[in-house]
């Protein structure tokens, strides 16, 4: 896209004067500009989103005063954080604690670079994308580690420790998990393992059940091998039921303590930049980034109306609660489907792959991480190591095997 | 915003800004995670889901330095006292205290045995609020919180101070 | 066994310490105990099969009027037989001293420093007497009947109480 | 190269801190996470209730009572004035009993809820709180039909009632009753069976019979740890025997018994078990009799002493009332429960780690102002 950028900016006369690297440059400040706005707008949207989910999932109606439905609240928050103080505590360790939190918001943000948002809509087509998320997020850990320390204070200094120990455990069997997924399509570009995902085929290769080729339903082991990511990454951005660096009821704030005003803010802008990222990489990984799960139009059209008869059903007799609330999603899912049959036009830009499915499913993997976080008590730190050591390091294992040897049977490659 | 107290003369773009940050402040009250005594349950039951605190973007925070409004909800025994004001101390500058409950405001109940209860927790920390009742009903405390909003909206942060 | 039996029982083992049996105006018999003997008084009531008192419900110190003595209330119970007994020992004012259960029953240790925070009681035998209620600079102790409270305590004023 | 003993350091979980319960302090020595000594201090919201007791006449004294233990203030008015009209022989009306019993254990029901509630909030889990707030927001409703107050009563005098329940008291009580037995399968689906809380809950803080006994533990704690003491049993006062409902023990269901699980667990099935007693009580409930006969006019309990028990939310409260004849008591002694249950953290917490002390904290259930009184 930056290529386009730059070539479009030199079309202008007017400015066809500037050098290439100038235009080049421009292009670059003009791309990560709006990579950053992205990221700020999203987590405006997602602390909004998550107080009133949380609130729906607690029987209360989570902010309404602040604009619309509250829909001002998070803007409020922002600015209301600009105005407060900005405490450094005199005994801490001035530059790690400024610098801290500026090292976690970029290295979150950074990793947005190469997240292909549609076929065509992306910052850069690294050609080793995944390699380059992996090891830019494993840099938040320091930053967190270098908050923690320089706040002096101990409640900082244990919630430093232990997400250390925690996200470099956690690191490892997301690690292999990505190898799994980049040993079935060969290559780090994410552009391609989304591409690998095109089409129709048969679950896990040999149960005739038409469903769309994404890594998910390729073979049982890519299955678990997406549970197996989802748990690990979960753990990896500090939440629920793995939050124990942060952890409200035990270490008062964790790491967050002795932080207030702005930089605050970008510990919670940071936290949500974190989520979204794994979101989107779930979906590219397993549910097939901007593909479409309907082949053509009329699939789209049969598509919608069993989901909508399926919402129907659940609202009326599974959880026999029809009231002003439980109509909306199923009457949402009703227009689609009559706007699908009325206008193939429609049913074929829903068919047609875009950066309309790539927000759905990163929006559903979110919302599936919120739903984590008010269900979920919160592990101990021992049995957190055990779960990563024990239970998700071997199951990845078996996950890389499985998937080499599923791919031997299946005649995907030959021996 | 320090450096900008107070600096400006009344003009149409700084009151409108004056007004804005003001909404913003009053907008999202994050009141700090701190009970004594009964009053605390009520809070904890205004917190919860009858009278839901969230609706006026008054989240609870259980560390010091992210909150803006400390409830006193309790009796402040002297033991305790010193612990209030350094509490008090560690919240960042633009704060405000509601003092929730006969007990905080003049020591209530305790008032005329009590030789170790504080008579008053406006003795050691400035109120911005007092909300009486022993104690105060969770609509009691809600009203205190608009009470503030309506205080915040009022104060003028880089309008020149007319004294 | 009934508390007669009981008191029947102790002032044969403990002929000189066992001063006496209150039961009027009282609801539980109250056994009266010179202040020194109470550690094996308690010992024995714990340890002897037929009593076996091994749960102390309350330990509470008492002021009768502010000018004669101290005194601390035991009641005890012991769950696997169920029966009830009371002790009492008084202790004059000045040096109010007796002696400590904390090592027989676990919630004497609490107890017993509440009575010294708020009694000004010593307990001697106890592992770790220091006030449990009042910050360690407070003086004097204030459920004593002839308590009069400072007028400031650390800068901040305390109401003149009565 | 043997252990890495590493310098040991004093963490203070201090007087404001968020699932201490209120304002408790803890000075933890800890070894990394490992923590080998606990030191509670408390004192942080010692209001004197005895100073009180001692410069107010005996039915003035009633509204402090209901403040020590400010979760369950039903049950401590409930004891207090059984303790004097013990002493003054007062006789009371069949109504005043029922309505007694029933306002204790709706209190005693939503007092475990916030310790179920609070203990979920210490572990973790923050909806069940909210959810268990919201049954306790129906019982406060029942409260203030009655008394006109959610929180603090003053509602049971010496001999009597303050007032007489008002009409539609009954049927909402009843359509409490029913609403609240799907409530408790919902809690037991949320949490009690949720693995992450089981496992965080199981096998920590065992809590042995003879220590507990030993250090005064009484209540849902004691039971939890297998026996069989409730004093609506063992030592029935008021007119707990007309009632049949049987006394929740821990069984180790998940762990060994009398680790937090189980005293989480007794806690949800006592509940069950007063909502039984409520049901009894309301069908057996006399209609008439006034709740004001047996009020006396001047209260001048006979000169001597009494240590009465009864069984609160949190185990057994016991008043020492010693009285000189004249109106005012000499010394009213409030033998709380938490004071004891809250001495044997130390007992039961040294060992594990920070996040279990919590947990064992948030399992014993502790109301600061009880302690401090």
């Amino acid at each position: 896209m930056i290529q386009s950028l730059a070539n479009w900016i030199l079309s202008f006369e007017v400015l066809s004067g500037l050098g290439s690297s100038v235009a080049w440059g421009l292009s670059l400040f003009v791309v990560s500009a709006l990579i950053f706005v992205f990221v700020a707008a999203n987590a405006i949207i997602l602390v909004y989103f998550e107080r009133k989910v949380s609130a729906f999932m607690q029987v209360r109606l989570g902010p309404m005063r602040v604009g619309k439905f509250g829909t001002l609240q998070t803007v409020a928050d922002a600015l209301k954080l600009l105005q407060k103080e900005d405490i450094i505590p005199r005994s801490a360790d001035k530059v790690l604690f400024i610098i801290g939190p500026w090292i976690i918001l970029i290295a979150s943000v950074v990793t947005f670079a190469a997240i292909p948002f549609s076929d065509s809509l992306l910052a850069a087509n690294m050609n080793i994308g995944l390699f380059y998320i992996v090891s830019i997020s494993s840099i938040v850990v320091l930053g967190i580690v270098m908050a923690g320390w320089a706040s002096n204070n101990k409640w900082s200094l244990y919630g430093a420790m232990r997400s250390a120990a925690q996200v470099i455990s956690y690191e490892i069997p997301v690690g292999i998990t990505l190898i799994a997924v980049v040993a079935v399509v060969g290559s780090l570009n994410l552009q391609t393992i989304i591409q690998a995902q095109g089409g129709t085929g048969n679950l896990f290769h040999w149960i005739p059940i038409p469903l769309p080729n994404w890594f998910i339903f390729h073979s049982p082991f890519l299955f678990l091998a997406a549970f197996v990511y989802l748990i690990g990454a979960t753990a990896e951005i500090n939440r629920t039921p793995f939050d124990i660096p942060e952890s409200e009821s035990e270490l008062v704030a964790g790491f967050m303590t002795e932080f207030s005003g702005l930089r605050w803010a970008l510990f919670f802008l940071s936290e949500y930049a974190n989520a979204t990222l794994v979101a989107f990489l779930v979906s590219i990984l397993f549910l097939g980034g901007w593909q479409s799960p309907f082949s053509n139009y009329a699939g789209a059209q049969i598509g919608f109306t069993i989901i909508t008869l399926v919402a129907a059903m659940w609202t009326v007799f599974v959880k026999a609660k029809v009231n002003r609330l439980s109509i909306y999603p199923v009457g949402l899912a009703l227009i689609i489907t009559i706007a699908a049959w009325l206008f193939p036009g429609f049913a074929i830009w829903l068919a047609s792959p875009g950066i309309f499915w790539m927000f759905m499913k990163a929006g559903s993997i979110i919302f599936l991480l919120m739903w984590f976080r008010w269900t979920f008590p919160r592990l101990r730190v021992d049995q957190l190591m055990y779960v990563s050591w024990k239970v998700i390091l071997p199951l990845s294992l078996i996950n890389l095997m499985g998937v080499a040897v599923w791919m031997w049977l299946t005649g995907e490659i030959q021996f | 915003m320090g450096a900008l107290n107070h600096k400006f003369n009344e003009n149409i773009l700084i009151t409108s800004l004056d007004k804005l940050l003001n909404w913003s402040r009053s907008g999202s009250e994050w009141y700090f995670q701190f009970g004594l005594a009964c009053c605390a349950i009520e809070m904890m039951s205004a917190a919860a889901a009858r009278h839901d605190l969230e609706r006026f973007g008054a989240m609870p925070r259980s560390s010091p330095r992210q909150a803006d409004v400390m409830i006193v909800a309790g009796t402040v025994t002297l033991k305790m006292a010193t612990r209030v004001k350094r509490l008090y101390e560690q919240m960042a500058e633009p704060k405000y205290v509601i003092s929730m409950g006969s007990c905080a405001n003049s020591g209530g109940p305790y008032w005329q045995h009590g030789y170790h209860v504080l008579k008053g927790v406006d003795q050691i920390v400035p109120v911005d609020i007092y909300i009486p009742g022993c104690p105060p009903r969770p609509e009691a405390l809600i009203e205190g919180l608009l009470h503030l909003q309506k205080k915040m909206r009022e104060e003028h942060i880089l309008a020149k101070k007319e004294d | 066994m009934t508390e007669q039996e009981i008191y029947a029982d102790l002032s044969a083992k403990f002929s000189d310490k066992i001063v006496e049996l209150i039961e009027a105006e009282t609801f539980n018999p109250t056994v009266v105990v010179a202040p020194a003997a109470i550690t094996e008084v308690c010992h024995y009531l714990k340890d002897t099969e037929t009593l076996n008192f091994n749960s102390l419900m309350n330990l509470a110190g008492h002021d009768t009027d502010g000018e004669s003595d101290l005194s601390v209330i035991y009641h005890l119970h012991s769950t696997e037989l169920d029966h009830y007994i009371t002790l009492k020992a008084f202790t004059n004012r000045e040096n109010s001293e007796v002696s400590s259960v904390a090592n027989i029953y676990g919630t004497a240790d609490w107890h017993e420093r509440e009575a010294w925070d708020l009694y000004g009681i010593k307990f001697t035998g106890h592992p770790d007497l220091k006030r449990i209620l009042l910050e360690e600079d407070w003086e004097g102790h204030p459920l004593k009947k002839d308590y009069v409270a400072a007028e400031f305590y650390r800068g901040m004023r305390i109401e003149k109480v009565k | 190269m043997g252990r890495l003993h590493a310098e040991e350091m004093i963490l203070n979980m201090g007087p404001q801190h968020p699932s201490t319960h209120g304002v408790l302090r803890l000075k933890l020595r800890t070894d990394g996470e490992i923590v080998s000594h606990i030191e509670p201090v408390i004192g942080y919201l010692h209001r004197s209730f005895e100073k009180h007791a001692e410069n107010l006449e005996y039915q003035q004294v009633t509204p402090f009572c209901g403040r020590c233990d400010y979760l369950a203030a039903m049950g401590s008015e409930h004891g207090y004035a059984m303790a004097v009209e013990k002493m003054m022989g007062i006789e009371l009306p069949e109504r005043v009993e029922y309505l007694r019993v029933i306002f204790a254990e709706l209190q005693r029901i939503a007092s475990h809820l916030v310790a179920v509630g609070t203990f979920g909030l210490d572990v973790g889990a923050i909806t069940p709180f909210i959810y268990c707030f919201r049954e306790r927001e129906l019982i406060l409703d029942l409260f203030e039909m009655a008394s006109g107050a959610r929180l603090l009563y003053n509602y049971i005098w010496i001999g009597g009632l303050a007032h007489d329940i008002p009409p539609g008291f009954v049927e909402k009580t009843y359509e409490f009753l029913d609403d609240f037995d799907k409530r408790i399968a919902e809690y037991n689906q949320i949490l009690t069976g949720n693995k992450i809380f089981v496992e965080r809950a199981a096998d920590v803080g065992v809590l042995t019979p003879e220590v507990a006994i030993n250090y005064g533990v009484t209540g849902p704690s004691l039971r939890a740890s297998g026996v069989n003491i409730d004093l609506r049993r063992t030592q029935p006062y008021s007119i707990y025997d007309r009632f049949d409902f049987d006394i929740p023990l821990g069984e180790g269901a998940q762990g060994t018994i009398g680790d937090s699980w189980d005293r989480y667990y007794v806690r949800v099935r006592e509940m069950e078990e007063s909502a039984k007693i409520v049901r009894q009580a309301l069908d057996q409930l006399p209609v008439e009799g006034d709740v004001k006969s047996a009020v006396p006019k001047r209260i001048r309990p006979p000169k001597g002493e009494i240590y009465f028990r009864s069984e609160n939310a949190r185990g057994e409260l016991g008043y020492y009332i010693v009285s000189n004849g004249k109106n005012v008591p000499l010394r009213v002694k409030m033998r709380s429960p938490a004071f004891s249950n809250l001495s044997v953290i130390n007992e039961i917490g040294h060992g594990w780690m920070i996040s279990d002390v919590i947990a064992i904290l948030g399992s014993l259930d502790i109301v600061l102002g009880e302690i401090d009184r």
